[in-house]
């Protein structure tokens, strides 16, 4: 168990290492000098509090959104509708921004409760669906991704209304932004959604290791047949599971419309958010703690890696670095073999020795 | 006396444990050799090795004298060696010819060449009395079909040496009685058979030695002759004396527990398997189904829990009907059930032991408050539990997963036993376990009737159901033709009942 | 505009639109029947686009001209089985979670490609290749009334997506290396047994899929887009992994789906200019391919079961 | 890219002498269309300035909506003199960011941003586009023509509204045929769309969509080479080269962001920022215009073309840009 343990420790940290590797090679290749590309990388996630503000503030839509993906893992979904999800949320959270008048105590938590039930809502559907009609939820979930982009626009355009392609701003009464923050981290803009996003892990933890609900959640993910021999509603539960995920991915978008830019503008493609988010859970082996570090090192490397472009790295660099450490966690097993052949080898000599006599 | 397969001192190691330390294992041409071991002791391991699964640690292995280094199943079939697994290596949306030829099949030109495959399977499977139909799907045909099926592959391949891994552990007795019959005729052929089995009865009938292994290690070969006993070879097996044909007490039977009237019952196929049963039992009395696989057993089970819709006649339970509720309510109106799948209903098997103990009282007190789990009571139960039942596990927090069979299903029965329910339904309960394993079970099963519950158990065993039975009703078609006592009734009468024979022709025939 | 009219425009975009998402779907088809999921089909076809633009401009400078977009195609092809080895090698020998090295090697695809792009050109998009894959009008076939809808104004890669999904339908239903793949995908221990090799099979399965997502991308890149930047492809990788799951696994199923989604597609890109449909407000229009998917797949497909073993790494001995 | 040794922590340059840098939205400084063309003004004016690519002039590209901010920030830290963010998208980001650091001046493309140290810098696109509209209405036989935009907005509206002004103008039975793709990088609704019209006989297609456009030639080229005759009208850029090699290109409308951007640095370099100004580009000062292309342009139809360019400018003819402005002008025309 503790062998485990310091496993899940150590096949990150080699990986980030090893991810830094190849970047390095890369760079390397292109023509970059990689000490001086790290050096600007690092210094654009930790070098100010800029930076630093930048990176918290670019984690709490991917925390969310990592959330959402490995919630429905854990109960045996893949959710790859988180993109779509994050739409409506966003929509509905600066809907409500825009249109109501109401003292910060209610329009906040209306506009993340909108906007986490607009995401809700929109997951349902694949859920629903496969419940119902065992329809694959990862195509019904690609294809709400198209729909969201489509709809969402049309409502911006034809409902909420826009003006040069985006809506106006929430008001202040609804918005995540915090001039304390902002002033504390030299006008980035990070807001307090990354509170929310923390939080949200947490509940997240409870929900599924402490709740009777994440009991029937798991043991539906685990074996159907015996989850619904034992009496859990199957169905139920597929359709619960996607809503839950989907009130993250709502909360991702309202993290968007609420925090960082305060408006909505047309999407001519997704966003991103829900896609990083598959990559962000996964990387976090779908467990809480392991998705905010995810959610972290992404946003980290992302923000860093912009300033990297001030000495000419393209940014497409870090896309390399990050696909790469996301293969080599995944290869852990590799990495495993690799450290034990080293151990073994040691205690096998031994035994061999003691075998002679 | 020449010897096909001798494997010698074989040592075969998973991590730090021994599944197999310094094994020796000869098989002669000719023979039926029995292996005999206690669920875990390293049976399967052994039968691996040969087959080129596994790579042992230490050890020889010559085949018809000659030394080889089996490195792949692939080896081993060009040596001659067949294998039917103890779970069955088929695959299930294929048809039976295409899992025949897996491999190495006949081609014209670029194609399989199906005409030839099939025929070729015919003629195999007629040589040797293996009836199967070449067409079907795997997942549409019985188990012993499947079994054939498995037996064809090793034939198909040319194999003249043939491993069974407990291949009685799943048929219904008619079946066991072919499989005899086939592998009496594959002997006459000229074939030699290294087989597993945890029956005695079967190693008494056709094996020619018997070699015991008892955890990991060899204890010892013998022959199987007139001076050998069941007895004996339990207790070689066990080290101990197994009193496996124990004498139950009488049978005490109260009120009406459960009782079914005219249910119909259909398939996935819509085909209606249960067709008019009635069946009643008493607090206080084992009944015993006794019926061949196929004949509405999945399907009453299903139905009495829930799981399936009854599509009409009715079920009581304590005069309450429970006809078509939730399988929850089905729970809590007090039947317990362990399921004939274990790994596929009765275990979530990548849950702690801890937590499968509470898979339908989770939710309600203690485990759970206010729809919050409290673990610590769940453990605490698990605790209590295990030591009770004499579940072998590290510890509570220890996967299912990592649990033998023999140990699931005794959580399993734990789990079970100790909700108190008015009616536990037993399907299956011992199947592919040993016969320390089967002793106990059968022990919880009286123990439960002597409480005062109503027990309905299901199995393919007849010696099980005539043994463990108060009362036994005989399924055929959907329905129960006949209730007989088991005091008053035998194995022949029994599966000519279940074949579709009438009571008052039993004489006769 | 008559009915006839009006098919003899979609049906041509139908059939462009449609021969990508066959090709991407049948490689995907080929990986996950072997066992190995494929969500890394649209990084495949990002590579191919990529591979394909860059040897398309090459072998025109070299003066190969009409020649050069076909020959970039067979490129695409082994570069994208070569890059599926990023998928191959730690799914299959070091047990990694498929998903998870798929969402990765999108991503890889995407910023390798354009460093390339940057490496190459200077410039974050390539230009146009002066040779591409025209559409053509297929001698007499095409003056015939109704059936010219089919062969009028296509491109032949479209017949040669139809053509693949029949050959891949044959190769994975009626040869032994289609049994033997499919044993691999449902039950790679039964297969194991029956001296497959397991390992190799998944190779191939990955590497014949990393082979078509290739062509997939190349097919798009020298028909459609006709350059290479980091929009070229953007989400079809993912409408062919629909297609696939839709067409249930099977080649000639995933045609259809693949079909499906380009009559909707057209259907729904034309209808703005057709009689009636032009009333209906454009969202409409623009969802309805999508939604008619969920309608087809929740009211007359079903239930789809994926092969038995898809996503799990095979570990000798293990139950 | 902008490649180069000497390393800038973003901290601040002791150095002096002017500085200026441009953030591209997310179509990256090589798509062909604007933000390509921003770059070049810059690169124009660093060259003629002897600034040094990376310290003198640089871009900053974002991949996401969410990165103008930072890229914004980071220029100003590094005390740029004059930061430029391209496309209209960036008009919230540039306004904080204005706010932010006062001292800095800052330029938007094709978006009106009403602070004291950001100068707005427009253009009349649908002056431009009533041009090709002229070239379009006709050159047509069909008396069809149709355009193609990306994503339904009021910039691209600019652009449609002045076309159809354009072909109305000159051939009022024409059918125009719209259609917004919804999409910006869709080549293949590009191509669906163009093909839909051609196949409906019409035969010029004036594109605003981007990446998408790139489908739109792809269709008129494969129509040409079997033997239609179809024109594709392109726009940001001269894009001729996109329709070889069938030669489909009739024309493009230029937007020429590349001067404007280059005057704009010019000014500022000395000292005379418009600060807080709405600067606009028309036919006037050369800011939108056909393109320089027009050899599958006829003759006459030139000499059309060059009396409306001489009447736009005059005065005489206000191009509509919205959708009341065009209902106004058609009614006009009757
Ligand atoms: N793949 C494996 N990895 C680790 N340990 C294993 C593995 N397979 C078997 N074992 C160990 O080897 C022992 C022998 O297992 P094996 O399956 O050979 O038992 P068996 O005698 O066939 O039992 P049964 O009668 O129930 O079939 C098991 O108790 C187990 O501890
Ligand atoms: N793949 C495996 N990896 C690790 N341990 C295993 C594995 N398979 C089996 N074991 C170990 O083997 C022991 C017994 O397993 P085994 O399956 O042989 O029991 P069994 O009684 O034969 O069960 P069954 O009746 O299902 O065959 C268990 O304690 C378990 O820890
Ligand atoms: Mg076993
Ligand atoms: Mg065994």
């Amino acid at each position: 168990m503790k062998l485990e343990r310091f496993y899940g420790i150590l096949i990150p940290i080699l990986s980030i290492i090893l991810g830094m590797v190849v970047g390095a090679i890369v760079m390397l290749a292109g023509g970059y000098n990689p000490i001086d590309g790290f050096d600007q990388l690092f210094y654009g996630i930790f070098g100010e509090p800029y930076s630093i503000g930048e990176t918290l503030r670019a984690a709490a839509p991917l925390i969310f959104a990592g959330l959402a993906v490995a919630f429905a893992f854990r109960t045996g979904l893949f959710n790859i509708g988180v993109e779509g999800q994050v739409l409506v949320g966003w929509m509905v959270a600066v809907w409500i921004g825009i249109e109501f008048d109401l003292p910060t105590a209610i329009h906040l938590p209306l506009a993340l409760i909108g906007a986490g039930l607009a995401g809700a809502l929109w997951a349902s559907i694949p859920g629903i669906l496969k419940a119902k009609f065992h329809v694959h939820e990862v195509i019904t979930s690609i294809m709400m991704n198209y729909i969201a982009l489509y709809v969402t626009n049309d409502i911006l355009r034809h409902v909420i209304g826009i003006e040069n392609e985006r809506t106006e701003s929430v008001k202040e009464s609804a918005s995540l932004a915090s001039p304390f923050l902002q002033e504390l981290t030299d006008f980035s803009r990070l807001h307090n959604g990354i509170f929310i996003a923390v939080l949200a892990a947490l509940v997240f933890w409870f929900i599924l290791w402490k709740t009777t609900l994440g009991y029937e959640l798991r043991a539906v993910g685990f074996n159907k047949s015996a989850a619904e021999y034992a009496g859990m509603g199957v169905n139920k539960n597929i359709v619960l599971s996607f809503v839950i995920s989907g009130v993250f991915a709502g909360l991702a978008g309202a993290m968007e419309g609420l925090g960082t830019f305060q408006n909505m503008t047309l999407n001519a493609s997704f966003t991103g958010v829900g896609f990083d988010g598959i990559a962000v859970a996964l990387l976090g082996a779908n467990n809480p703690i392991g998705v905010v570090l995810a959610a972290l090192l992404f946003a980290g490397l992302n923000i860093g890696g912009l300033s990297m472009q001030q000495i000419g790295i393209p940014p497409e660099l870090i896309k390399i670095i990050i696909a790469f450490i996301i293969i080599f966690v995944a290869s852990g097993y590799a990495i495993r073999l690799l450290i034990e052949k080293f151990t073994v080898k040691k205690t096998e000599a031994k035994k061999v020795k003691g075998a002679d006599k | 006396m020449e010897y096909v397969i001798e494997m010698l001192n074989i040592r075969k190691e998973f991590g730090t444990f021994v599944a197999n330390d310094n094994i020796t294992l000869q098989l002669r041409k000719g023979e039926i050799h029995a292996l005999l071991g206690e669920n875990g002791a390293g049976k399967s391991t052994l039968m691996n090795v040969l087959f080129g699964l596994y790579q042992p640690e230490a050890g020889e292995i010559r085949v018809r004298g000659e030394k080889v280094n089996i490195t792949s199943p692939n080896v081993a079939n060009d040596l001659g060696i067949g294998m039917v697994h103890q779970h069955f290596m088929l695959v299930q949306n294929f048809t039976v010819t295409e899992n025949i030829i897996l491999g190495a099949e006949p081609k014209a030109g670029l194609k399989i060449d199906r005409a030839a495959a099939r025929e070729k399977v015919r003629q195999i499977s007629e040589q040797y009395g293996l009836a199967v139909d070449p067409d079907a799907k795997i997942e549409d045909i019985s188990v012993g079909m499947q079994q054939r099926v498995e037996i064809l592959k090793t034939l198909y391949r040319g194999a003249d040496i043939l491993i069974f891994d407990e291949p009685s552990a799943v048929l219904t007795p008619q079946e066991i009685k072919e499989l005899i019959q086939i592998m009496n005729r594959l002997i006459a052929e000229g074939k030699s058979i290294i087989l597993i089995t945890h029956k005695l009865k079967e190693i008494m009938e056709v094996a020619d030695r018997c070699t015991t292994i008892r955890r990991g290690k060899y204890i010892g070969t013998v022959d199987i002759d007139e001076t050998m006993t069941q007895s004996r070879l339990a207790e070689m097996m066990v080290g101990r004396e197994v009193n496996f044909n124990a004498e139950y007490s009488k049978a005490n039977p109260q009120e009406l527990v459960l009782d079914i009237k005219d249910l119909v019952v259909k398939d996935s196929r819509g085909i209606k398997t249960v067709d008019g049963l009635n069946l009643d039992i008493r607090a206080g009395e084992i009944v015993g189904i006794a019926g061949i696989d196929g004949n509405g057993q999945t399907e009453l089970i299903e139905a009495i829990t829930g799981l399936r819709k009854a599509d009409s006649g009715e079920i009581f339970l304590n005069n309450k009907s429970i006809k078509n509720l939730k399988p929850r309510k089905v729970t809590e109106s007090g039947v317990g059930h362990i399921p004939q799948d274990r790994h596929k209903h009765g275990l979530v098997l990548d849950y702690s032991i801890g937590h499968n103990m509470v898979l339908q009282t989770y939710y309600k007190q203690p485990y759970s408050k206010a729809g919050i789990m409290n673990y610590g009571q769940v453990m605490e139960k698990a605790k209590t539990l295990i030591e009770k039942f004499d579940v072998r596990t590290p510890s509570p927090e220890t996967f299912a997963r990592a649990l033998s069979g023999g140990n699931q299903q005794k959580a399993i029965i734990a789990r079970e036993v100790d909700r108190s329910p008015d009616l536990l339904i037993a399907a299956q309960p011992t199947r592919g376990l040993d016969v320390g394993a089967i002793e106990f079970i059968h022990e919880q099963l009286v123990l439960e009737r002597e409480k005062g519950r109503a027990v309905l158990l299901i199995s393919f065993e007849l010696e099980e159901i005539l043994q463990v039975s108060d009362r036994i009703a005989v399924l055929y078609e959907g329905r129960t033709v006949a209730f007989l006592d088991p005091k008053e009734t035998n194995e022949i009468e029994l599966g000519f009942l279940m074949a579709g024979g009438k009571k008052e022709e039993v004489g006769r025939s | 505009m008559g009915f006839l009219e009006v098919l003899y425009i979609v049906v041509p975009i139908a059939l462009a639109y449609s021969a990508p998402l066959i090709i991407a779907a049948l490689g995907g088809i080929f990986s996950e029947r072997s066992g190995v999921v494929n969500i890394a089909l649209e990084g495949l076809m990002v590579m191919g686009a990529f591979s394909g633009i860059v040897s398309a401009l090459t072998l025109s400078k070299m003066g190969l001209g009409a020649a050069s977009p076909w020959l970039a195609m067979l490129i695409a092809i082994v570069i994208g089985a070569v890059f599926s080895l990023f998928l191959a090698i730690p799914a299959i020998l070091f047990r990694a979670d498929q998903t998870v090295l798929g969402v990765a090697i999108n991503m890889l695809a995407v910023g390798l490609a354009i460093f390339l792009v940057r490496a190459f050109y200077g410039k974050g998009q390539t230009d146009s290749i002066p040779n591409r894959i025209s559409k053509e009008n297929v001698p007499f076939l095409s003056d015939i009334p109704v059936l010219k809808m089919f062969f009028a104004n296509v491109y032949y890669t479209s017949y040669i997506a139809i053509a693949l999904a029949f050959v891949a339908w044959y190769v994975i239903f009626k040869t032994p290396f289609g049994l033997r793949l499919r044993s691999v995908g449902e039950h790679p221990m039964a297969a194991d047994t029956m001296g497959i090799n397991v390992t190799k099979m998944r190779f191939i399965g990955v590497m014949i899929s990393g082979g078509f997502g290739g062509l997939a991308g190349a097919v798009y890149a020298t028909s459609i887009s006709l350059n290479f930047s980091v929009t070229t492809i953007l989400g079809q990788g993912f409408l062919a992994i629909a297609a696939m799951i839709f067409g249930k696994w099977n080649p000639l199923g995933a045609m259809g789906a693949a079909l499906f989604f380009g009559f909707a597609q057209a259907i729904s890109i034309i209808g703005q200019q057709l009689p009636l449909l032009d009333q209906i407000p454009q969202v409409y229009l623009l969802i309805a391919p999508y939604l008619l998917t969920i309608l087809a797949l929740a009211g007359v497909v079903g239930r789809a079961d994926a092969p038995k073993a898809v996503g799990v790494p095979y570990i000798k001995g293990k139950r | 890219g902008g490649n180069d040794d000497s390393k800038d922590s973003g901290g601040g340059n002791e150095k002096e002498g002017f500085k200026v840098g441009m953030v591209t939205d997310t179509g990256g400084v090589d798509d062909k269309s604007f933000n390509q063309s921003a770059w070049e003004g810059i690169q124009k004016f660093g060259k003629d300035n002897d600034l040094k690519e990376g310290t003198g002039y640089k871009y900053l590209q974002s991949a996401k909506q969410s990165d103008y901010q930072p890229n914004l920030q980071q220029l100003a830290r590094a005390k740029y003199d004059l930061i430029l963010g391209i496309g209209f998208l960036m008009a919230e980001d540039i306004g904080k960011v204005a706010d932010q650091f006062k001292d800095n001046n800052f330029a938007l493309v094709d978006m009106v941003v009403d602070k004291p140290n950001v100068a707005s810098i427009v253009f009349k696109e649908n002056e431009g586009s009533f041009l090709v509209g002229v070239v379009a209405g006709l050159t047509t036989k069909s008396d069809k023509v149709g355009f193609v935009g990306g994503v339904n907005s009021d910039l691209i509206k600019k652009f449609e509204n002045g076309f159809k002004a354009g072909v109305k103008a000159v051939n009022p039975d024409a059918d125009i045929e719209i259609q917004y793709a919804e999409d910006f990088n869709a080549a293949e609704k590009g191509q669906a769309i163009a093909s839909g019209m051609y196949g409906k006989k019409v035969d010029v297609i004036y594109h605003a969509a981007g990446g998408t456009g790139q489908g739109v030639f792809t269709e008129a080229k494969n129509r040409k080479k079997n033997g239609e005759d179809v024109w594709v009208i392109g726009v940001d850029r001269d894009q001729v080269e996109e329709g070889m090699p069938e030669n489909v290109t009739l024309t493009s409308m230029v937007k020429r962001v590349d001067t404007a951007v280059e005057q704009v640095s010019k000014d500022t370099k000395d000292g005379n920022f418009p600060a807080g100004k709405v600067v606009e580009f028309g036919l006037k000062d050369g800011g939108v215009d056909i393109a320089p292309s027009q050899d599958n342009i006829k003759e006459d139809v030139l000499t059309k073309v060059e009396d409306y360019k001489k009447q736009i400018i005059d005065g005489k003819i206000t191009v509509p840009g919205t959708d009341d402005e065009f209902k106004e002008y058609e009614a006009s025309l009757k």
